[in-house]
């Protein structure tokens, strides 16, 4: 039940305080010392997805960071609101590169949305990405508490 | 803590020391860096991270991004790296097959193609 | 434009947060580094007064605190939604210590709402206590910033 | 930072060393400290606030009850602070009227009423 609700209107800078508050909250709750690191990245991967992502669809509608702390789990979960239908292709991972790649928008070389994803799934045992009740996405990480 | 970059030169290598936190929000800095050496002719760079405390995919879309272009002048470009939380994010994306990671920046100025 | 909401559930460890948050982002806005200790506390004051009050009155509502950087100030406004009938009632300093001192109740002892709100009023210069939309208070509190 | 807190005798005085963070998240730490020093016949305390990182008004109320308790049996509480920014907290609530405040422990342990 203890719980703390983020948002931020859409700018990198903003990415840092998520990830402080997330590494923050996450250690009070009693989340290990060692897992404190991949919590801050998997955060600040969500948060710059979604930052990129309402930048280019929606920059006046904030990013949404909900912390969870059940007493067995400590959860974050990342809500964009970008709308549906224009989200990026899904592709493998060289595709994309590749498409970064021949793409001059240097926006886009800095941010592929779906590498971040990669990121976080690779790294973080207990993700589930899900469609936005209207539209976007949340993605919803947990992390098990040691007491 | 926000990003520090130093460059020098090492023979015909490029040393670019970054410290700090490569993100969202620095990595501009970083990618500008790159653009500004490969547009006075630096095309051998070597970038030093273990001052490194932090990368996400952002910055490694920038490290990408500077492959490309030295590349497109028969450069190299090579890391240096020994810290495993930021050598795990390399290989998570499959990175580690597209740079050559070395374990010092001797170790990267004497490497060859 | 660039703002920042927070909101967590009525809990003394999440004052700390609201702390940690404040102090980021006023550091990035460019609030000058010798007044950061003093954002701190003054946000650390409002947010436990409004901590006090909501656990007393309405500990399900969250504490909502606004950050705002507008170029050229950066205010955090710190909003408790304990109902206005209910609320402790004014006096000195003294007064309130004295009833502080014959009470029992530990918690009372603890947080005096109004000392919180004498440490905000002596502390920054720029401070605004207006009733709520509803109900409760709104603490506002404004910072040059050094650019 | 969290609260640390350790005590120790110095004659018939009690010194107790705080340090870190004393907020509405730590107070009830130090407030249990105090008690149980009282209850044990304590009367006499210092309180050390050389590592003090943050002190805000709940600090401020768990010290003045630790100074009620120990009046109620003729005691005293002397605080050790040279920390402008602490200081300053204390002014504002017209609290350096209420507390004898020293610069060292030395100094509080040699002080008469
Ligand atoms: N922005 C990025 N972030 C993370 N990994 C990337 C990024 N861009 C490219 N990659 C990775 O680099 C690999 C190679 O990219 P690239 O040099 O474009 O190779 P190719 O030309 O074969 O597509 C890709 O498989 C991908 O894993
Ligand atoms: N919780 C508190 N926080 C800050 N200041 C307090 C608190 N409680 C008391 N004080 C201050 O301590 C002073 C003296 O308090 P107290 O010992 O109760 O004196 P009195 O018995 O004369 O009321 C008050 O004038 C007030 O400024």
């Amino acid at each position: 039940m203890a719980t703390v609700e983020l948002r931020f209107s859409a700018l990198p800078a903003h990415v840092r305080t998520a990830r402080l508050v997330a590494a923050a909250v996450a250690r009070r709750s009693g989340v290990d010392e060692a897992v404190l690191d991949e919590v801050r990245l998997a955060v600040g991967e969500a948060c710059s997805r979604a930052v990129h992502l309402h930048r280019r669809h929606c920059p006046e509608v904030p990013v949404m960071v909900t912390l969870i702390d059940d007493e067995k789990a400590f959860s974050v979960a990342v809500t964009d609101e970008a709308p549906q239908g224009q989200r990026e292709e899904q592709g493998t991972l060289a595709d994309l590169a590749a498409s970064a790649a021949e793409s001059t928008d240097p926006d886009q070389e800095l941010v592929i949305p779906e590498v971040g994803l990669a990121v976080i799934t690779g790294l973080v045992e207990d993700v589930e990405v899900a469609p936005g009740r209207d539209r976007g996405v949340v993605v919803t990480m947990s992390w098990p508490i040691s007491v | 803590m926000d990003l520090s970059l130093s460059t020098r030169s090492e023979g015909d290598r490029t040393v670019v020391e970054v410290g700090g936190e490569i993100d969202v929000y620095t990595a501009p800095r970083l990618r500008e860096q790159l653009v500004d050496l490969v547009a006075d002719g630096k095309y051998h760079l070597i970038v030093d991270m273990e001052r490194v405390d932090f990368l996400d995919s952002t910055g490694l879309g920038v490290l990408v991004g500077g492959l490309k272009r030295v590349r497109a002048h028969d450069g190299s470009l090579r890391l240096v790296c020994t810290q495993e939380r930021i050598l795990k994010i390399f290989r998570i994306t499959g990175l580690t097959k597209v740079f050559p990671i070395h374990s010092s920046v001797e170790e990267a100025v004497s490497a060859t193609e």
